[in-house]
């Protein structure tokens, strides 16, 4: 213990690394994701992808011949750890960028830290539309879509793919996430069909084990569209409970995180549900799948951990494509060796990049914004799992709140026929 | 509320009552007899149901008949038991015995802290789903709602059998007589011979061969994944201060006017429902310090 | 007829089946030390939980000076100036001797101030006096648990006396204690009271300690008080050598 | 039934070189931003922890035990937060204020229905009023935030606005002060008659009541301590946190809290900070160099204190240090 202090106590004293324009030996960069905790089914793809991809990056020479060294933190070990691990990164680690974070909570809590010790953020996982549309930052940038194009894609295709349901149910976990994606889902579906009729609200605990009771009322409700945003093992309990029960056969379900679920789910998810995918994140992403880069990187991910990719993979590769690109654009602009963080900054403007999926932009507020792909579910016997059909991707721009608008004022300002000015690209699988 | 759906939130009320009192009758086995509250019966229920679902994966990836997952359930939660249960009393508890409740408490924290993140080196952090079980018994279908079998009819007959033979080898058998004479005065037991020491490590193994198979009979019901003790703990110590520490019968009550309270609050008022079992439970002591069946330890000057 | 320090009118209480009280009238003046004596199980240290207020009785009244404590806490009896000491002496044990008698004196002052030292309270010397009274100012700063039986006994009973009571109720003041110092405890005790001009009713097994040291002493048997006068005529009393002493001779 | 491992209750002084040593200690604690500046803010957190353990510290002089203490702790923070939401420009002296008031009224509330209970019951009691709070702020998103919590923007110190370092740097401080003068206080309060009786209840509550004391306005005095010295626990940590999150509440953080206490030595006020500092430390590095495993180090840590040094860091610490009879 001692002797952990005093080593620390004496990295503290050295001075702080190479001066911004000199090449440095690396290029640091510090991810928070989740290692423990029911998120880490989130957390641990996407460090081991992102393990992949950073060898794969420096094998090719790295950025400008600066390999990227990636440490990561584990928000699974509570706010206060996480905090004071983010501010060590930053001020010892050297890091130059940091990749953060999975939950909504923590990049709350670490966007306006980040801010202040003037680094450069990615906000490269969570999903709350609230922190752009709340607050500016200079330093912080997200490097994915947010809950409203994510949840106004589910609304569509749903609209789109069955236009005459009548009733609706929602079955979502009980804290930020499932309050808010909810509240956006409601809002749009009020906006495009108001004569739905919501008929059951059920907002089971974060984690629960037992979903029998909220089946039970389901099937007496009979609901013809039951909404989950839940994820994880909250989500395969509910899908196993609920197409064990037969509550799939008279209700269409429709889960716009499935895609993480799916190899887990196997045979329990029947066809014909509606499954997103918080993006165009899906293994066989059909305008990608046939590219040699997302072939080598696919089999590279399923060699080495035995799974098929699920979006917060996809969702790192955007953070470090937005990496390598605003790094590479900013030396070719300033005709640099290496660039400082004013210059990174200032290619962070209107970047694009292109992560595992269709490209990315960073809108002037610094919101990415990023294509949605959504599908029904098939178990057509290629995979021990069900994969998708009648794949939809839309456009992230038409269905991300306007810079400097609120997403809940923005969708209450639009009507019915906003469904069908979104033409989205279609794909039979 | 209409009967129909009175009914249905009964039944389940019962089969979500059955699990809760299965995991809680170890604990308050456990505390009855040594006068401990193992936080750690909440890793156990999870290794129990984590133990099933790879063995029960195995063996029917094997090609066995999905029945044989029964006897597989009863394996794991022995296995459980005996292998982390005995070493556990063995070597930690029995050093402590003499210790403050504190300290006997936070041993098992202790122990808890350090199997949750067992679970993890073994079984890794993805959610497991094993459903053979509970698939092979098939549906049942009363007023228009399908229920699974093996929820609304095994799991409460599970927790009848444990609750009358429990009471029975406590009642009736010799070494249920040598555990119960050991929880009323353990000097006076010792004294006439019994070994409480054997007897602690019986009531130990005993207790957390229930917490394992409270896991592996929810196994096929839900999710397997890291923290999955850490809610059941708290789960079953409301139960089991509910109903009174050490109170077998009592848990039982417990738990049915949880798991009922829980499953009217979804009818009538879900954004209740999670509140259910705290509000239970404080209400109760408010009334009755010594929970429903508990009795106050008489003070004597 | 001056007004009796302690009363009790027709007190009645039963523990299931058995009556362990019966009509009990008791009357207890002022400056006599009054023992209790009587077979086991006839309800003696139910009386003294009564006159506490441990025991609520199942009818009659205890009354202290004229007022009516029978529904009162023990704390609030306390307050009123009875005081009560136990057959097993009850004490803090992890504190020392000294602070017991600290804690009580400050309980009984009412000290609020947090800042300031229970060591340093004024009460300190009046205490220092009273462990020197039960001759056990040399065990002074020994935690209690280290004490003897007979020593824990004294500070009992030096605690209840803390309390500046009129009134001090004590349950076999020497049992538990070696037979050789009985007497000595006993000495000590009696001069103790009247030093502190506190009035007594003991319990008591031990006939020669009664006749030595009671003013006065009360038979209990089957739940009420059979006979009373003072020891000369009580201990002589044929029924009471069949019936309680013939007793705690066997 | 229940009783803890307390270093005597009794009141005398530490040896001056005793004495000397935490004085020393206290500078370098002060030192810290100027020594090594990364780790003011883990110190910074260690230390508003530690005071919600002296909280739980103060229980256990009595002999209680709280599972849920991590209430007051959350309370207040939340109230924290809850007044620099609705007053813009609150000044931090404020929150302070208020936060502590609410935790104390908390105690107040809880104390009056948990006081009548001892041991087992007492920690579970307590636990089921921590959880219903928890379950609230989950449930009642709208108001609470839910999980993700509520956002607690940086205060005004005494009408000044200050940057995130200066802001810190005076937080650091502050709560050094808190820190040195509510254990101070603590351990007067300890020595104290009130303090004094409180303790009995551990003892001998049937002597306390024929002291003619009430057992449960005695407990009472001392819950409302604990529960008043989390709450400065709390608006600490939720000011340096910068957010507060149901997570605050949750059964395993009042645990943790006992764990600390026992860790440093249950019924130290010394050790509940010292408990504070190095818990953090190996949790924080723990984490970060042993991501898969850190519960597991935490948990062999306390096992090998229990079972090994009862008495807890400080009393290694002071079987080492001092000559003579060293208590709390």
């Amino acid at each position: 213990m001692k002797k952990l202090i005093a080593t620390t106590a004496l990295c503290a004293a050295l001075p702080m690394g190479a001066f911004a324009q000199d090449k440095p030996d690396s290029l640091k960069v510090g991810m928070t994701t989740f290692l423990t905790g029911p998120a880490s089914v989130f957390g641990v793809p996407a460090r081991d992808a992102m393990d992949i991809m950073v060898q794969n990056l420096n094998d090719e020479g790295g950025i400008n011949g600066v390999p990227v060294e990636v440490s990561y933190i584990d928000e699974g070990a509570g706010a206060e750890a996480l905090t004071s691990e983010f501010r060590r990164a930053v001020e010892q680690g050297g890091a130059e960028v940091m990749f953060a974070s999975i939950s909504s909570g923590n990049c709350q809590t670490l966007a306006p830290l980040a801010e202040d010790l003037e680094v450069i953020n990615f906000m490269w996982d969570c999903g709350t539309q609230r922190i752009f549309e709340e607050a500016d930052y200079d330093y912080v940038f997200r490097t994915q879509a947010n809950a409203t194009p994510e949840m106004l894609a589910a609304v569509i295709y749903l609209l789109k793919t069955q236009p005459d349901f009548e009733t609706l149910a929602v079955v979502n976990q009980d804290y930020a996430w499932g309050r808010d994606s909810w509240d956006i889902f409601r809002t749009a579906l009020m906006q495009f069909k108001p004569d739905v009729e919501i008929v059951g609200e059920f907002f089971p605990a974060f984690g629960a084990p037992d979903y029998s009771t909220e089946i039970s009322r389901l099937q007496a409700l009979q609901p013809d569209v039951v909404l989950s945003t839940s994820w994880g093992g909250d989500l395969d309990t509910f899908v196993q409970q609920a197409s064990q029960r037969g509550l799939m056969n008279n209700s269409t379900f429709v889960l716009p995180l499935a895609e993480s679920s799916l190899e887990r789910l196997g045979s329990a998810l029947p066809p014909g549900q509606i499954v997103g995918a918080r993006g165009d994140h899906y293994f066989l992403h059909p305008e990608r799948r046939d590219d040699e880069d997302f072939k080598s990187f696919m089999s590279q991910y399923e060699d080495q951990t035995g799974n098929i990719t699920v979006y917060s993979v996809f969702h790192a590769s955007q953070a470090l494509a937005a990496l390598e690109a605003a790094y590479t654009k900013a030396i070719e602009e300033n005709g640099v060796e290496w660039p400082s963080q004013e210059q990174v900054l200032a290619a962070m403007d209107g970047l694009e990049f292109q992560g595992l999926g269709r490209p990315v932009t960073i809108r002037e507020d610094n919101q990415g914004i990023e294509a949605q792909l959504m599908g029904t579910s098939a178990q057509n016997g290629d995979y021990p799992f069900a994969t998708l059909e009648n794949i939809m991707i839309f456009d992230g721009a038409e269905l991300t709140a306007p810079v400097g608008e609120v997403s809940t004022d923005w969708i209450e300002t639009l009507g019915p026929e906003f469904v069908d000015e979104i033409e989205p690209t279609t794909f039979e699988n | 509320m209409n009967l129909t759906t009175f009914l249905l939130a009964l039944f389940d009320g019962v089969s979500y009552a059955a699990l809760v009192f299965i995991v809680a009758l170890g604990l308050t086995l456990i505390f009855g007899v040594m006068r401990i509250l193992n936080v750690a019966h909440g890793s156990l229920y999870a290794i129990g149901a984590y133990a099933t679902v790879s063995l029960v994966g195995w063996v029917l990836a094997l090609g066995a008949a999905p029945i044989l997952a029964f006897p597989l359930m009863i394996v794991s939660a022995i296995l459980v038991g005996v292998l982390i249960g005995g070493p556990v009393e063995y070597l930690l508890l029995r050093r402590i015995y003499d210790k403050p409740e504190v300290l006997q408490l936070l041993v098992t924290f202790a122990v808890f802290m350090i199997l949750e993140d067992v679970q993890r080196l073994v079984w890794g952090t993805q959610p497991y789903f094993e459903a053979q079980a509970l698939r092979a018994l098939g549906n049942v279908t009363v007023f228009g709602v399908t229920y699974t079998v093996y929820q609304l009819i095994l799991l409460p007959l599970v927790a009848l059998t444990l609750l009358v033979g429990l009471r029975f080898f406590l009642r009736r058998t010799v070494t249920g007589k040598l555990i119960t004479a050991t929880t009323e005065d353990r000097e006076a037991a010792q004294s006439i011979g019994i070994d409480a020491d054997r007897v602690f490590l019986l009531t130990f193994v005993m207790g957390a061969i229930l917490a394992g198979l409270g896991g592996a009979l929810a196994s096929p019901t839900t999710s397997i994944l890291p923290g999955m003790g850490a809610d059941m703990i708290v789960l079953s110590f409301a139960v089991v201060a509910t109903a009174g520490l050490g109170q077998i019968e009592g848990a039982a009550i417990a738990a049915l006017m949880i798991g009922m309270g829980r499953s009217f609050a979804i009818y009538i008022w879900p954004e209740v429902a999670v509140l259910v079992p705290y509000l239970i439970m404080v209400l109760v002591l408010l009334v009755r310090p010594e929970g429903l069946f508990g009795s106050p330890a008489a003070r004597k000057i | 007829m001056t007004e009796p320090l302690l009363e009790t009118r027709d007190l009645v209480i039963r523990f299931g089946g058995v009556t362990a009280a019966d009509h009990v009238s008791l009357k207890i003046e002022a400056g006599r030390n009054l023992a209790i004596i009587g077979p086991n199980g006839a309800g003696k240290t139910t009386f003294l939980n009564i006159c506490s207020g441990w025991i609520k009785p199942s009818a009659g009244s205890v009354h202290f000076e004229g007022e009516d404590i029978t529904r009162l806490p023990p704390r609030k009896i306390v307050t009123r100036g009875v005081a009560r000491a136990f057959q097993i002496p009850q004490l803090f044990t992890e504190h020392t001797a000294l602070e017991n008698l600290l804690i009580a004196a400050s309980a009984r002052d009412g000290l609020r101030n947090p800042l300031r030292s229970m060591h340093g309270i004024d009460a300190r010397d009046e205490m220092m006096h009273l462990l020197d009274m039960v001759n056990c100012a040399d065990v002074a700063d020994r935690v209690v648990v280290e004490l003897s039986e007979g020593e824990r006994k004294l500070i009992d009973i030096a605690v209840a006396l803390a309390l500046k009571p009129r009134l001090l109720l004590m349950d076999e003041p020497t049992s538990g204690v070696a037979s050789s110092q009985k007497d000595e405890i006993m000495e000590i005790l009696i001069k103790a009271l009247s030093e502190a001009n506190v009035t007594s009713v003991f319990v008591e097994h031990d006939m020669s300690i009664v006749q030595t040291y009671a003013d006065e002493v009360a038979v209990w048997n089957a739940g009420n008080v059979q006979l009373r006068g003072t020891p000369s005529e009580v201990l002589e009393h044929p029924d009471v050598i069949r019936d309680v002493i013939g007793e705690e001779i066997a | 039934m229940s009783s803890v491992t307390t270093t005597a209750p009794a009141t005398g002084s530490s040896p001056a070189a005793l004495s000397l040593l935490w004085i020393a200690g206290v500078v370098l604690l002060a030192a810290v931003p100027f020594l090594a500046p990364n780790l003011q803010l883990l110190v910074n957190f260690a230390l508003a922890k530690g005071l919600a353990v002296v909280g739980v510290t103060v229980l256990l002089r009595a002999g209680q035990v709280s599972f849920g203490h991590a209430l007051f702790f959350g309370i207040s923070a939340y109230i924290g937060a809850f007044v620099m939401a609705s007053v813009p420009g609150m000044d931090f002296f404020g929150i302070l204020i208020a936060g502590t008031l609410g935790a104390a009224l908390a105690g107040l509330v809880v104390g009056l229905f948990v006081v009548r209970y001892r041991g087992i019951f007492f920690g579970m009691l307590n636990l089921a009023f921590s959880m219903i709070f928890w379950s609230i702020l989950e449930k009642f998103y709208h108001i609470t935030g839910g999980a993700d919590g509520i956002r607690l923007t940086r205060p005004t110190v005494l009408g000044m606005e200050l940057g995130r370092d200066a802001f810190e740097l005076f937080l650091y401080y502050t709560a050094i002060v808190l820190v040195v003068g509510l254990g101070w206080f603590t351990i007067r309060w300890f020595a104290s008659p009130v303090g004094q009786l409180f303790q009995t209840i551990k003892t001998n509550e049937t002597r306390l009541e024929y002291l003619g004391i009430s057992p449960r306005r005695a407990m009472l005095s001392g819950y409302l301590l604990s529960a008043a010295l989390c709450g400065v626990g709390g608006i600490l940590m939720a000011t340096a946190q910068g957010v507060v999150t149901p997570e605050y509440v949750w059964w395993v953080r009042s645990a943790e809290m006992v764990f600390i206490a026992v860790l440093g030595g249950a019924g130290s006020v010394r050790g509940a900070f010292l408990g504070a500092l190095i818990y953090e430390f190996v949790r924080t590095y723990a984490s970060a160099y042993a991501g898969d495993v850190w519960q597991m180090l935490l948990g062999a840590f306390l096992l090998v204190i229990i079972l090994f040094a009862p008495g807890g860091i400080i009393g290694i610490f002071e079987r080492v240090f001092a000559r003579g009879k060293g208590t709390s």
